[in-house]
């Protein structure tokens, strides 16, 4: 296959990818401080996605403030969450697992809550109307504007909650938090406030990745609901707990579902709708046989595997 | 005395109000739409036509003296099979006896049984799957099978030259059905086509774009054309991507009748997916006469009340309410049975928003009265232009407007 | 090897493990004979633990040799270690804490032939074995004063009465060598007197092998045979309570760098 | 008014989803084993029916159609109509099959619990279902790719009229289910489902009590699935369809709180827990609220979506253990200790 037949999947799976970094980094962290596989973190998405562009399509507002209100959005709904309902779970010492099952009825009361607010304003099918613009092609492959937002923002994000993780002393903390909650409860780490912020910082993360893909795509309120078992996959790939594998994890799962399917279906004609099982697939052998995820690959051999 | 007569009237009054409450006669109509699940986007287009067309009934019923009402109760299916089922069985326990609805072929398959047995009408607005084409039912089908539009695209291709086509399609039973429909139609002619379908619960497909791309060009972008077969939501998203794509930029396109419904035009759409659809020019088939009046006041009735543009099926759906009171209406009592047999005679004198709805034998729709649309440039923006006609009882193709 | 000399029961050799940086166990090398009662002793994070995972396969070895009745264990899963009566509990007592302690006592009993799907669907031709199991369950409870706490749940039992309740279970579980990890942690003292009173008959009447950790080393140097201490891994010293108290290798190395608090939770042996 | 439909619909998918949530709580419940992919076996009962139903009669019938093709499900329902042995005959081998496919791949997928802790599994499970649905719906040529597969004859199409048809199918559907009650209550109150909890309890514990605790989950996800299977199967013959859209998750969750509401571990509460669960998906449907003259101010399609995950918090948040808390297992062991008077 010449090079310039998989430049489009190439650019699409980097796109793709710093998507999935926005939007999963979050359970990633949430997970880390507060030990919950949030199922509702999509809805997350979801309202940053209606949020943008609801901002755009009714108050004509331009792009970067209309992200910012979908950011806003998600974090207050991430925060809601998490003091409604994980906080006081956690404070009856529920297990992983009730936790687990409490976010899905979560995500099903936020699911259909924005389903009766879309159906009322006639919003259950809307994009926001910001134009893409073509930059230019690289081979096949289209660079548009959305590109060159997208993957500075996901990068540039990234390397922000990294400075912050690992030189504010807020960071630090929150790092400890995640690597022994119990230990961090002992000393003088103030748990409850870094909690808030990591679930602020999850919800905003969700909330702009879904303002992006309103900018991307249609959206509808099952969006995040769709979105939510291949987010997941991005931070299982990063062992649910490391936010730096789960970047990796992001970007794995937007160049297998992009140039993975190409060369599938170029070399041994496997149809398009498996798109996504390669996603699941990787998910099914990294749980089998490497559930710590792709952080390992980082640092062998040494258990600092935290955030 | 005064107040005596006044007394007097007020109780005359009120015995007329209730003598005429009492005549009246309330029949339920049963609307089964996908609220939740894969066609969530779509139930309220249909809820709010089956509204109206209930409302514009009633008018007409208040302005004759007939004490008869209807009442709509609307059931979510989830588009699901069992979600149909489900919603049927609940439709019937409330003693509902006539259905529009369910917008779904998987919802239509998963009731189908129940509504035999227990022998509710169930009139369609939108199934299509050929696994339904089924004689002595209680399910109709407003929609013409997918098989005549599959016909009438295979002669516009034929009519321009093409020998392939390579037809890109959403992965459900509606998009499967239409490919080989087009497919069989297309090969019958010694042609050749190919196939290439996405799994509709994306939300982005410019992984499959790609795909596309890289597959037209194996075929051939200048002898090879692209045949779309999609839904609002996909639809606008591949073209979007499409529009980006240096070698579907250069193809020649074809779309399905979605994708000459206002839903896919400015100012309900991008101006630049106009801009790509004019570019490629977008061509293929609408099953519905666009000068038709009915629905001409059924759209502008819509955009008045609701503030945006009815959905194509919207058009079906409200003929199949007004379908459904006209039926009962007919039969005089409301009774499933009957109203199945007396179905296919009204149907057959009916013209409505959505066309014609003469019906096989399978109950479905036949009249495939088809107007062969482009998307061009007009007045500084894009919109559907009819060039010909194509006509399933002949099977000629003809172009009015080259 | 003459034929007086009595086979050993368990047999350890250069036994290693490994936790990434640390040697948790390093190169041991000791036996036991069949009928013994020895004393495993050593400060915090000496390996006592961890010996006794290596020996019931919880934790795989790095390195050497663990025999049992002649048979390695090397490489078995903990379950078929324990059908060849290598019994072992644990520091903190594992029990099924949503079940009362009759329950807990029926779930050790050993090769019950009423323990599978087929049983479960038949049940008749097993109730017989169940019953027995029943009595020798009551038995035990009766003999460890647990009687009156048969119809608790365990998680509502005491501290005490839930080490209490793992060490009968064990024995429950007809083990030819049972590994105790201080059993008397969490006892009243005169109880706790009374449970190593309370093996040693055991010892005495069923022959049972045992392999006991114990802190409090007035209570274990009144009843083993022999002691071993380990340190850092290594086998310190090997030999009668009486000439392990004099010594002094020992002595230093135990009280001149551990300390004898109760244990952190969860933090490693 | 007939209520004959309603009686039916409710008997029947009452009976469907007790076998579900009855094999949940067998491998949840009970075992610990979160399974996830519970939807994944269901869908395996129905497709083995959609599939050995379709090619056999048509092979027995000696008819060349396309088995997803209108014309062969037609087909179908008049052999079924004409030959009721026949009928009754393919519904009871698919039955016996789809119990074997179904405790096969059972105690296949639940090796990944000898590797992983309970979340990766129910994770996994989780993904192996949906990788299952859009594989199946992807495939044409297995049970009709997206179109699904109809004219899969009711086993009582012979009987005439749809009430007493549908009542002789819901009460075989109830037998079923109560079947399925005494099943699951034989092995929980055995040794086998003392052993079940101790591996839910504290595995570890019991593998060092000579327990092969993998073979106990093995044989749980078996019985389990075999029961998901077979609901599958009771679940194609009543819609007499099998698609792709009914298979995806959310039965999953609908099952779990089920479980969760009756009480994990009770199955006389989980019996009340799918009753409610059912009563509840009945009447909130607005034909339900038509037939009490309701009108209420937001779409109750939607909320009553967000009702059931309102109650599931709530539930999670102030009843964990459910409506029934978990009992003693029953054994001979109990009479047999009241003799000797240890427990009181």
């Amino acid at each position: 296959m010449p090079w310039e037949e998989l430049t489009p999947s190439l650019f699409q799976g980097i796109l793709m990818g710093s998507l999935f970094v926005l939007m999963a980094v979050g359970l990633t962290l949430t997970y880390a401080v507060s030990r919950v596989i949030n199922f509702a973190h999509g809805e997350l998405v979801t309202l940053g996605a209606y949020a943008a562009a609801l901002a755009v399509n009714l108050s004509g507002l331009s792009l970067l403030p209309a992200l910012v209100l979908g950011a806003a959005a998600g974090a207050l709904a991430a925060l809601t969450l998490d003091e409604l309902i994980y906080k006081p779970l956690m404070a009856r010492r529920a297990s992983p697992l009730y936790l687990l099952v409490a976010s899905i009825g979560a995500s099903i009361i936020l699911r259909h809550l924005i389903y009766l607010a879309a159906d009322a304003g006639g919003w259950l099918n809307i994009k926001a109307r910001v134009m893409v613009d073509l930059v230019g092609f690289v081979g096949y492959a289209a660079v548009t504007s959305l590109h060159l937002q997208v993957v500075p923002a996901a990068l540039g994000l990234s390397l922000l909650l990294h400075l912050f993780l690992t030189r504010s002393r807020t960071g630090k903390a929150m790092r400890a938090l995640a690597e022994n909650p119990d230990l961090a409860r002992a000393s003088a780490i103030p748990v409850a406030r870094l909690r808030r912020l990591a679930w602020l910082i999850a919800g905003a993360m969700a909330g702009l990745g879904g303002g992006f893909w309103a900018v991307y795509a249609n959206i509808q309120p099952a969006l995040g609901a769709l979105l939510f078992l291949r987010l997941a996959a991005a931070s299982i790939l990063g062992g649910l707990t490391n936010v730096y594998a789960t970047i990796l994890g992001g970007y794995v799962v937007g160049l297998g579902e992009n140039v993975g399917i190409t060369l599938a279906n170029a070399w041994a004609g496997v149809p398009l709708e498996f798109r996504t099982l390669i996603t699941f697939a990787m998910v099914v052998l990294v749980l089998l046989f490497r559930p710590s995820g792709l952080g390992d690959l980082f640092t062998p051999g040494r258990s600092r595997r935290w955030i | 005395m005064r107040l005596r007569i006044l007394a007097l009237t007020l109780g005359l009054l009120l015995a007329t109000v209730g003598a005429a409450w009492a005549q009246t006669t309330t029949y339920p109509i049963g609307v089964l739409i996908p609220l939740t699940g894969g066609g969530a986007a779509e139930g309220p287009f249909l809820r709010d036509a089956a509204t109206m067309a209930v409302e514009e009934i009633h008018a007409l019923l208040e302005r004759v003296g007939s004490p008869v009402r209807f009442r709509l109760i609307i059931e979510d299916t989830g588009t699901s099979p069992e979600g149909g089922l489900v919603a049927l069985e609940s439709l019937a326990a409330a003693g509902v006896q006539i259905v529009i609805g369910p917008w779904s072929s998987g919802a239509a398959s998963g009731l189908r049984a129940f509504a035999n047995a227990n022998q509710i009408l169930v009139i369609s607005p939108s199934s299509t799957s050929p696994a339904l084409a089924i004689p002595d039912d209680f399910l109709y089908r407003l929609v013409t099978p997918d098989t005549l539009q599959g016909r009438a695209v295979a002669a516009l291709l034929e009519r321009d030259g093409f020998e392939q086509v390579l037809i890109f399609h959403r992965g459900d039973s509606y998009g499967a059905g239409m490919a080989q429909a087009l497919k069989e139609a297309f090969e019958a002619a010694g042609n050749r086509a190919e196939l290439l379908a996405y799994d509709p619960d994306q939300g982005d497909y410019a992984a499959e774009v790609n795909e596309l791309a890289r597959r037209l060009r194996q075929l051939g972008v200048e002898q090879t054309a692209v045949m779309l077969v999609a839904f609002q939501p996909d639809g606008l998203n591949i073209l979007g991507h499409a529009r980006l794509n240096p070698t579907l930029r250069q193809a020649r396109w074809y779309g399905s009748k979605d994708a000459f419904s206002p839903t896919f035009f400015p100012p309900h759409a991008p101006l630049e997916i106009g801009a790509f659809m004019a570019q490629v020019q977008m061509k293929g088939f609408f099953p519905t006469p666009p000068a038709n009046p009915v629905r001409a006041t059924f759209e502008q009735k819509y955009r008045e009340r609701y503030g945006q543009e009815p959905s194509p099926w919207a058009l079906y759906m409200y003929d199949a309410a007004w379908l459904a009171a006209l039926t009962t209406l007919v039969v005089g009592e409301y009774d499933g049975a009957r109203a199945r047999d007396a179905f296919p005679e009204v149907a057959r004198l009916f013209l409505g928003a959505s066309g014609h709805k003469l019906l096989d034998g399978n109950g479905d729709a036949a009249v495939g009265v088809y107007d062969a649309m482009v998307a061009r440039e007009v007045d500084g923006t894009y919109a559907p232009v009819t060039f010909g006609q194509w006509e399933s009882g002949t099977g000629t193709l003809q172009i009015f407007n080259p | 090897m003459s034929l007086l000399e009595p086979v050993p029961l368990l047999e350890v050799e250069g036994l290693t493990k490994r936790f990434g940086g640390i040697t948790a166990v390093d190169g041991l090398t000791f036996t036991v004979a069949e009928g013994e009662w020895v004393g495993l002793i050593g400060p915090n994070g000496s390996g006592k633990s961890t010996l006794f995972s290596l020996l019931s396969g919880v934790e795989r070895p790095d390195g050497g040799q663990i025999r049992f009745a002649g048979r390695s264990l090397v490489g078995l899963p903990p379950h078929q270690i324990a059908r060849l009566g290598l019994v072992r509990g644990f520091q903190i007592p594992r029990l099924f804490s949503s079940m009362d302690g009759l329950e807990n006592m029926l779930v050790a009993e050993k090769d019950h032939p009423g323990e599978g799907l087929a049983a479960a669907l038949a049940p008749g031709p097993f109730v017989e074995a169940e019953r027995q199991a029943a009595r020798r369950a009551a038995w035990w409870l009766t003999a460890f004063g647990l009687a009156g706490q048969a119809p608790l749940l365990a998680s509502e039992l005491s501290g005490g009465q839930m080490k209490l309740l793992e060490t009968a279970r064990a024995l429950m579980g007809q083990p030819r060598l049972l590994l105790l990890d201080e059993p008397a942690a969490g006892v009243a003292p005169a109880l706790a007197q009374g449970i190593f009173q309370k093996l040693r008959r055991l010892r005495e009447e069923q022959g049972i092998t045992l392999l006991t950790i114990e802190h409090r080393l007035d209570l274990l140097f009144d009843h083993v045979d022999r002691v071993l201490v380990l340190h850092q891994g290594r086998l310190l010293a090997d030999g009668p309570p009486g000439a392990i108290a004099e010594e002094p290798r020992v002595l230093e190395a135990y009280f001149g760098t551990a300390h004898w608090g109760p244990r952190r939770e969860g933090a490693h042996p | 008014m007939d209520l004959t439909p309603l009686v039916v619909s409710f008997v029947t998918f009452f009976g469907i989803y007790l076998i579900l949530a009855l094999s949940m709580n067998l491998e949840y419940g009970l075992t610990g084993l979160p399974n996830f992919g519970k939807v994944f076996f269901y869908s395996v009962g129905a497709y083995t029916s959609a599939f050995v139903v379709s090619r056999l009669m048509l092979a027995l019938g000696g008819a060349s159609l396309v088995p997803w093709s209108a014309e062969a499900a037609v087909f179908r329902e008049e052999l079924a109509r004409s030959e009721p042995w026949l009928a009754i005959g393919l519904f009871l081998l698919c039955l016996v099959l789809a119990a074997l496919v179904g405790a096969a791949l059972g105690s296949l997928l639940s090796s990944p619990a000898l590797r992983v802790q309970d979340v990766y599994l129910a994770l996994i499970l989780l993904v192996v279902a949906e990788i299952a649905r859009v594989y199946v719906r992807a495939t044409e040529g297995f049970i009709g790719g997206p179109h699904g597969l109809g004219g899969i004859p009711n086993p009582f199409r012979f009987i005439e009229g749809a009430g007493p048809r549908g009542l002789a199918y819901a009460g075989l559907v109830l037998a079923l289910a109560a079947g399925a009650y005494v099943l699951v209550e034989r092995i929980t109150h055995s040794p086998f489902g003392r052993l079940m909890k101790a591996v839910r309890d504290d595995e570890l514990a019991a593998q060092v009590l000579g327990k092969r605790t993998h073979w106990v989950k093995a044989q749980v996800m078996a019985v389990g699935s075999a029961l998901a299977a077979v609901a599958g199967v009771l679940y194609a013959f009543f819609t007499e369809f099998v698609g792709t859209e009914d298979f995806d998750s959310q039965l999953t969750f609908t099952v779990l709180l089920m479980v969760i509401l009756g009480g994990a571990g009770n199955h006389r509460g989980v019996v009340a827990g799918t009753l409610i669960m059912t009563a509840i998906d009945r009447f909130t449907r607005p034909s339900f609220l038509a037939l009490l003259g309701l009108q209420l101010p937001v779409d109750i399609n939607y909320a009553r979506h967000a009702l059931i995950g309102v109650l599931l918090v709530l539930l999670i948040l102030y009843r964990p253990q459910g409506l029934a808390p978990e009992g003693r297992v029953r054994t001979a062991a109990r009479e047999e200790v009241r003799h000797l008077g240890v427990s009181s």
